[in-house]
């Protein structure tokens, strides 16, 4: 095939390694520490391990391929005797059972990206009373960590929806009308994001209206039948924060189908820092966005590592995610996934 | 007897009791008539929205805005067309979305042979998927909810396969105009499924596959002996609606710039199926509304839209749905005679 | 002539006369309707109706098809609200809203079509509603299908209380449909043309539950176009005519063409003339090399080694029981039944394989048997109804004309004088009668060489099966070879030329010519006795 | 049973079946219809049909068993049961709504409202956890039956729009989905769904209670019968006098308090009030159902038919994890090829039965 289309990146996820490298903050690792002891897990050597990795949503958007391929990936550099994942595909139900599967298959150390912050309690349990260690990655859950789970590694996502506001109130001058595309409704993630970016913008710029919010689903042809929508019944819109990518870029296609500058006419600020969107910040059609890194890979096997070599792990690990402007976007193109 | 029963075709002598009843019921007020309602309650809804929202919300009466309606539509018609063939035969297929997705997934991967071949190859996967259907549903013998599972749950897997699991974006010019180009200012997507209507109608109406969809639908039975090709039937009706949904997915490739199959059609099914229903084709088979059924996908986009427009929040905008479909099924519901 | 088993729950003898105190004397109305209307969409159905029901009596209703009887009686038994008039049950006003209220109220029926449920078992279609129960209230199936056994041994009907209902013959389903019916313990028994799918034998069965009924002074409802059951067993008639009551009286000294000539509103004279019966006196020259011969054919359980032929211009009988295999054979013919063994010849060919595209497009048309089932298509028109099958051949091109469409339609409307509102009207909102003719229409514009009817005249009346008669009498002079399955006897020895007859899935005999008489006839049914059958006609072996 | 004519019951050769029919007797005659007892071929056949899935679904064990020594462990079976146990619950409810030719498409939502109700109540003890839920759930379900049973509205759309509207109050009552009840531990509540008996989880008991309990119903009552008739034929059915629009509400009722308990109990296990439960949920339901041997048409099935295709469903999804590091859309085309095998190979099982 000749370039009639292109993927998405040409080198797939693995991308710019040490551009894309998670970063974790010192002020951000917060908690008591949980310690093998502890937590109460036996001693064991990674090399001789059955790891198992639960991935929560299908790999067929770039986080989740970049989140599973950084998984596989270290798994493998580590060098251990197995590495077990399953998908849940969405389904709470599913994730529970794909731990529980895994278990039965004797898996030691578990890795689990979790589909939702409530529910897993299950999952957990049955994983205590095997004594195999838990670690959850950016979706952190509602448990007692160093008991449940050992630790998570992630993001802030409330704090994602400050900083897009903060992007948002730079590009727009504090001023104008905004629209929200959230993402798929009663999801965490979309609650924390939609919370930072409305409480940060009624804090900070009260001249900046919110007129609209309306569920995108995270996909982009959602996103961009919603913002069609908006721009015939609210053509006074001047900002749209979209809560992930996917939907960002079909705001922008939207746009640009209608006559309508993005990033000029319309500023757009969205959250995840994918290859396409940072390219479309590139070209000026979009003002900003806020990664949210989805390479867990080498700071889980590391947090691992550690872990069994006797330190304690802070209950939250939290990591730095960049922020990515229009300035900055050609270059740190290689750090998008 | 009066006369001898004439065996020859020709001119015979006038019928010895007339045919039809001389005390012909007197004729009601339309406005009073169940039937009509019956015949007419999607439009109706489709009317009362349509004033609703010119009404009460703003910049609804625009082109721009009649338009952005028509072309978000537009898959959604041209998907539930062809349920509309399958639900005649009293069928059904849940894996359009998943075709749509198939589409989608082997435009890019072939655009660099040229628009057409793309298209072809497109437009065959849905012929494909929906024979392997039909041959479940008419041959093997399985329900049409199974028989189509099957593809509904597999058929998208094996797009993301195709795919490798990501969005592709679309530069091929001439199918991105396919997307965004119009005809006298009205776009192309709106022109496709439009002529796809009249097309099905038509077909419906007037040739002998849609009389013998009607009729497997209606009995299968009575089909079977009456010497029909049910098996045939049964599988083009399939095909027909692979088909159609493939070109769905290529047309909602065209618009969105980019092949996007894990979220290309998802729900698809329901929508269609949604169409369809509110349109006034019996889930039990053996009629078909083709003009009803475009008729339920402007209403359910129109909904959608006045929710959209009116930024209700999902809770309230669900319980809002739900409650407007059934007081239009409620006005279009067939009330029995007794 | 012996009752109904006295295991049978419903049809207990009374002890004495006037076993129940409160029991109506005979004369009494039990159930009065007075100024009836009933309208559908087009069709003025009941027309200021009277009918009165007095206890004890047996009153047929009687009138042409589509003359209002059956809503009538889905106006009784709370199936339609009436848009006029109103109904009183034993001197106090009634308003059916459902089926349901008017069984509660003692009436029970038999509706025209077989309303069962045909995946359910025999058992429990008979039983449906009314289930016996174990002492911790669950359904005692046991008792059920012993009970349901002995009930129908009582009709005469030997069949596994446990099949599944719609494995039976259309006969024995209207059986069962009558046991169902009996067993209710029922103050109106209302019978909508019972008899359409029996046998001779069956209707005797049923002719005496009638009597058991009327000494238990149930009043009995009875509607049939067959003159002679009338005149049997009814005390006094009501004749309807489009939608209209015409006369009530009694039966006895009535005379049958004046009957007639009510029902179809014409002179005596004209009645009398013309006649009642249709076919000819004379026989058909059939050809002497068949047309259609069938070798052996053999289903299990169904059919066993079956072979016919059938001669150009000639109208072959084919008698049996209930569930002899008569239906099962003609399906056979027409390719709607898979065979285990045995050919089918058409003109010299021999068919590979017959499904029902092949044999029509041999020229071998078949009219099912069970309308409801194998037959109309409910949501379609009268128009598509007909020409359903000769669809390909009114297209050009797979498009269809509409013309050509709209000219066989006006023929066979007319020639069978299928009443209709209109020829876009549903079929499924016909009268019986009218159903089956459209049926009749779909496979005679097809011209075939070869039909197979299946009960051609069931539910058609007087003055439409006269037409009926007259019509397949003129085919076969035209020179195609008809089969003809009826269950009318008197149909069989006037209309056929030769007479198969089966029992069991086995060739049982053949009369030809003048050996085709009625006592002739009854005994090979009776006891199956091969009676000396030409040489080629293989064993049953 | 045994039939009452033991000479019938034997498969005579054709002309002794012939010369056997007994002579009629004046005043009985007899009607023959049947040569042999092919009621018994037919109820075979029926076995076959319904227990077809059991077949498959041993088949499937037994392979996988051999194929994945982790597969046939104690731990493994009581993972899977329990899991499989919701859905089981959901897809009786379904079972009966389909046999009556209906269908509930809202139980996906109701499953989730349900939990939701149920940790929202939990603080308040046992019997508010439950009452909540299943008031809530079943009202749902009664204005669906009404609607259909009454107003004679399609089932689809109206099943839809609950599906809708009952997402649609989950999400106003917590917030657009913001706020998560929880269930407090070690409450008699939570034992219900986290509990275990002979290391089984307890709602796999439940399940099987409720499955005994529906199997009744539906085969020993003249409920159970009224739902078959209704689904074989509506018309039938009224004209032989049966409540059919009473039996319609209250399938749908039965249908939503279902899927209302299934949520709760759901709840109970995961101790909270998860808002993102249920999509999809039907679409799993009305497959085990129908794999299960049940008619979509209606007026035929059985619930252990549907107990053995939902458990037939689960071990598919257990043996996919297995099968080990699946790519997830693999993991789809996998259970899609998979689907098609198991209802083919069902469907030829049970050849010769009506299948639509
Ligand atoms: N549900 C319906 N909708 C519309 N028209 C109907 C309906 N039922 C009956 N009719 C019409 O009412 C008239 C009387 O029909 P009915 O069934 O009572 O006739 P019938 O006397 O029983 O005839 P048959 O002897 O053929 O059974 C017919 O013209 C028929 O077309
Ligand atoms: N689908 C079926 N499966 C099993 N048995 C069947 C089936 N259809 C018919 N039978 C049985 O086959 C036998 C022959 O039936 P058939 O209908 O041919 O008899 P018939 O002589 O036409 O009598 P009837 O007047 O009852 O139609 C009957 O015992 C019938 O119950
Ligand atoms: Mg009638
Ligand atoms: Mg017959």
């Amino acid at each position: 095939a000749s370039g009639c289309s292109k993927p998405e990146t040409a080198d797939t996820s693995k991308g710019d390694a040490a551009a894309g490298a998670q970063a974790t903050r010192p002020a951000g690792t917060s908690g008591k520490g949980c310690s093998l002891e502890t937590y109460g897990a036996p001693r064991l050597d990674l090399k001789d391990a059955v790891v198992g990795f639960s991935q929560s949503e299908k790999e067929a958007n770039p986080f989740r391929i970049a989140e599973t391929q950084s998984i596989k990936d270290e798994a493998a550099k580590a060098g251990v005797k197995k590495l077990l994942t399953t998908n849940a595909q969405s389904q709470l139900p599913k994730q529970i059972s794909d731990i529980q599967d895994m278990l039965a298959q004797g898996a030691q150390f578990l890795i689990v990206a979790p589909l939702n912050s409530d529910g897993l309690e299950p999952a957990f349990k049955a994983a205590a009373a095997k004594k195999v260690p838990v670690l959850t990655i950016d979706r952190k859950v509602n448990a007692e960590a160093c008991e449940d789970y050992l630790s998570f590694l992630g993001s802030d996502f409330v704090e994602q929806g400050e900083r897009a506001a903060d992007a948002m109130i730079e590009a727009t001058g504090g001023k104008g009308e905004v629209a929200i595309l959230l993402g798929a409704s009663g999801n965490n993630v979309t609650t924390d994001r939609t919370k930072g970016f409305v409480d940060r913008v009624k804090e900070k710029a009260p001249d900046l209206r919110i007129v609209a919010q309306q569920t995108g689903e995270f996909a982009r042809d959602k996103g961009q039948q919603v913002m069609e929508q908006l721009i015939q019944s609210k053509p006074g819109i001047t900002g749209v924060y979209a809560e992930n990518d996917e939907m960002g870029l079909g705001a922008v296609t939207a746009l640009k189908a209608n006559n309508k500058k993005p990033g000029e006419d319309v500023k757009i600020v969205s959250v995840d820092g994918t290859r396409n969107a940072v390219q479309a910040l590139a070209k000026g059609e979009m003002n900003a966005v806020i990664e949210s890194n989805p390479r867990f890979g080498p700071l889980a096997f590391a947090t691992a590592e550690k872990f069994y070599a006797g330190e304690p792990i802070p209950e939250n690990v939290l990591i730095t995610d960049r922020e990515y402007d229009q300035e900055n976007a050609e270059e740190s193109l290689g750090g998008a996934y | 007897m009066t006369q001898a029963p004439a065996t020859a075709p020709g001119p015979a002598a006038p019928p010895a009791s007339a045919p039809s009843s001389p005390a012909a019921g007197r004729a009601r007020p339309w406005y009073r008539d169940p039937a009509w309602y019956q015949a007419y309650g999607v439009y109706v809804a489709v009317g009362v929205l349509l004033l609703f929202n010119a009404l009460f919300t703003d910049r609804f009466l625009t082109t721009g805005n009649l338009t952005t309606q028509l072309v978000q539509v537009a898959p959604v018609v041209i998907v539930a067309l062809g349920m509309a063939l399958v639900i005649g035969t009293e069928g059904v297929d849940l894996s359009v979305g998943s075709a749509m997705a198939l589409a989608a997934a082997l435009l890019p991967l072939y655009l660099g042979h040229g628009l057409v071949p793309a298209l072809v190859l497109a437009l065959l996967a849905g012929a494909v998927t929906g024979l392997v259907n039909g041959v479940l549903v008419s041959v093997v013998g399985l329900q049409p909810i199974v028989a189509t599972l099957a593809l509904f749950v597999g058929g998208r897997g094996l797009a993301l396969v195709l795919a490798d699991g990501r969005l592709k974006q679309i530069i091929n010019p001439d199918l991105l105009s396919l997307g965004t180009a119009s005809l006298l200012g009205v776009p192309v997507v709106v022109l496709v499924a439009a002529g796809l209507a009249l097309a099905v109608a038509f077909l419906v109406a007037r040739t002998t596959f849609g009389r013998q969809i009607v009729a497997v639908g209606g009995n299968r039975e009575a089909a079977v002996l009456a010497g029909l090709p049910v098996k045939r039937v049964l599988t083009g009706v399939y095909v027909l609606c692979g088909t159609f949904a493939a070109l769905a997915g290529v047309l909602a490739t065209a618009r969105l710039t980019a092949s996007d199959p894990s979220s290309l059609g998802t729900l698809m099914e329901l929508s269609a199926i949604t169409a369809v229903v509110v349109g006034g084709t019996p889930l039990s088979g053996g009629s078909v509304r083709v003009l009803g059924t475009v008729a339920g996908a402007v209403l359910m986009q129109l909904l959608r839209a006045t929710l959209v427009k009116h930024d209700l929040p999902d809770s309230t905008a669900q319980i809002a749905q739900a409650a407007i479909i059934v007081a239009a099924v409620h006005i279009a519901r067939e009330r029995r005679s007794r | 002539m012996a009752p109904p088993e006295a295991a049978t729950p419903g049809v207990r003898k009374e002890t004495g006369p006037g076993g129940a105190p409160t029991a109506p004397a005979a004369g009494t109305p039990v159930l009065r309707a007075r100024g009836i209307g009933k309208r559908f969409p087009g069709v003025v159905a009941l027309d200021d109706v009277s009918f009165d029901l007095r206890a004890g009596e047996v009153h047929a209703l009687v009138g042409e098809n589509g003359a209002g009887k059956s809503t009538l009686i889905k106006v009784l038994t709370g199936v339609h609200r009436p848009d006029a008039g109103e109904l009183s049950l034993a001197g106090e006003p009634v308003r059916f809203q459902r089926p349901f209220e008017a069984q509660q109220a003692g009436i029970s029926t038999i509706y025209q079509e077989v309303n069962l449920v045909p995946l359910m078992s025999v058992a429990r279609n008979i039983f449906l509603g009314r289930e016996p129960r174990t002492r911790l209230k669950l359904i005692d199936f046991p008792r059920m299908n012993r009970e349901a056994a002995a009930l129908l041994d009582g009709f005469g009907v030997r069949v596994d209380p446990r099949r599944p209902l719609h494995t039976l013959g259309l006969g024995t389903q209207q059986m069962v449909a009558l046991a169902r019916a009996v067993s209710v313990r029922a103050r109106v028994v209302v019978m909508d043309e019972p008899t359409s799918s029996l046998e001779p034998r069956e209707v005797e069965t049923l002719f005496r539950v009638i009597e058991e009924l009327r000494g238990r002074d149930v009043a009995v409802v009875y509607v049939s176009h067959r003159m002679d059951e009338l005149y049997r067993i009814c005390d006094r008639v009501t004749v309807l005519r489009d939608g209209r009551h015409i006369h009530t009286g009694p039966l006895a000294g009535l005379e049958r063409t004046r009957l007639v000539s009510m029902m179809l509103g014409r002179d005596m004279a004209e009645v009398r003339r013309d006649g009642v019966a249709g076919f000819a006196a004379d026989g058909h020259a059939a050809a002497r090399t068949p047309v259609l011969t069938a070798d052996g054919l053999t289903r299990r359980h169904q059919l066993d080694e079956v072979s016919l032929s059938l001669h150009a211009g000639e109208v072959l009988g084919l008698g049996g029981l209930l569930g002899s295999g008569r239906s099962e054979t003609a399906k056979a013919l027409a390719g709607g039944l898979a065979l285990d063994s045995g050919e089918v010849t058409v003109a010299g060919k021999v068919l590979r394989r017959v499904t029902p595209a092949a044999a029509i497009a041999h020229g071998i048309s078949m009219l099912p048997e069970d309308r409801k089932a194998e037959g109309i298509v409910p949501g379609l028109s009268v128009r598509e109804n007909i020409v359903l099958a000769a669809l390909p051949r009114l297209s050009r091109a797979g498009i269809v004309s509409r013309a050509r469409q709209d000219r066989v339609v006006e023929i066979f409307m007319r020639r069978l004088r299928i009443k209709a509102s209109s020829p876009e009207q549903k079929v499924g909102e016909l009268s019986g009668g009218n159903q089956q003719k459209v049926l009749l229409a779909r496979w005679l514009c097809l011209q075939p060489r070869v039909l197979l009817l299946d009960e051609p005249t069931r539910g058609i009346d007087v003055g439409a099966k006269a037409e009926v008669r007259g019509l397949i009498d003129e085919l076969a002079r035209e020179g195609l070879a008809v089969l003809l399955i009826s269950s009318d006897i008197e149909e069989l020895i006037e209309g056929a030329d030769r007479v198969v007859v089966l029992r069991a899935g086995c060739l049982a005999g053949e009369l030809a010519g003048d050996a085709v008489t009625e006592p002739a006839l009854l005994e090979i049914l009776a006891d199956g006795a091969p009676t000396p059958r030409p040489a080629e006609e293989a064993e049953p072996r | 049973m045994n039939a009452p004519r033991p000479a019938e019951q034997t498969a005579a050769p054709a002309p002794a079946r012939a010369k056997a029919a007994p002579a009629p007797l004046a005043g009985a005659p007899s009607v023959r219809a049947g040569t042999e007892d092919p009621g018994r071929r037919e109820r075979l056949l029926g076995l076959v049909q319904r227990q077809g899935v059991l077949a498959v679904l041993l088949a499937v064990i037994l392979v996988a068993s051999l194929l994945y020594p982790s597969f046939a462990t104690l731990d493994n079976a009581r993972g899977v049961t329990v899991q499989a146990s919701f859905l089981a619950i959901v897809a009786l409810g379904m079972t009966l709504v389909i046999i009556t030719g209906g269908i509930d498409l809202s139980v996906g939502s109701v499953f989730a409202l349900g939990g939701v109700l149920a940790a929202w109540a939990s603080p308040w003890g046992l019997l508010p956890a439950l009452l909540v839920p299943l008031l809530v759930c079943g009202g749902i379900g009664l204005v669906n039956g009404l609607l259909i049973g009454r107003a004679g509205l399609a089932p689809f759309i109206v099943t839809l729009a609950t599906l809708l509207g009952a997402r649609g109050l989950l999400l106003a009552f917590t917030d657009e989905g913001a706020t998560t009840y929880l269930v407090p531990k070690d409450s008699a509540f939570s034992w219900l769904g986290g509990g275990t008996v002979w290391g089984f989880g307890v709602p796999l008991f439940l399940a099987l209670a409720l499955f005994g309990g529906g199997g009744l119903l539906l085969q020993r009552t003249p409920f159970g019968q009224g739902l078959f008739a209704v689904g074989g034929s509506s018309d039938a059915a009224t004209l032989m006098g049966l409540p059919v629009a009473r039996t319609k509400v209250l399938v749908y009722t039965l249908s939503g308090l279902l899927a209302g308990f299934a949520g709760a109990l759901n709840a109970a296990r995961l101790h909270s009030g998860v808002t993102i439960l249920g999509v999809g949920m039907e679409l799993d339901a009305i497959s085990a159902v129908v794999i299960g041997g049940t008619l979509l048409t209606g007026g035929a099935g059985s619930v252990s038919g549907t107990l053995w295709g939902v458990l037939l469903l689960a071990v598919i999804q257990n043996l996919i994890n297995q099968i080990g590091s699946l790519n997830s859309s693999y993991q789809s085309v996998v259970s899609g090829g998979f689907l098609v095998v198991v209802v083919v190979a069902q469907r030829y099982l049970a050849r010769g039965r009506r299948s639509t």
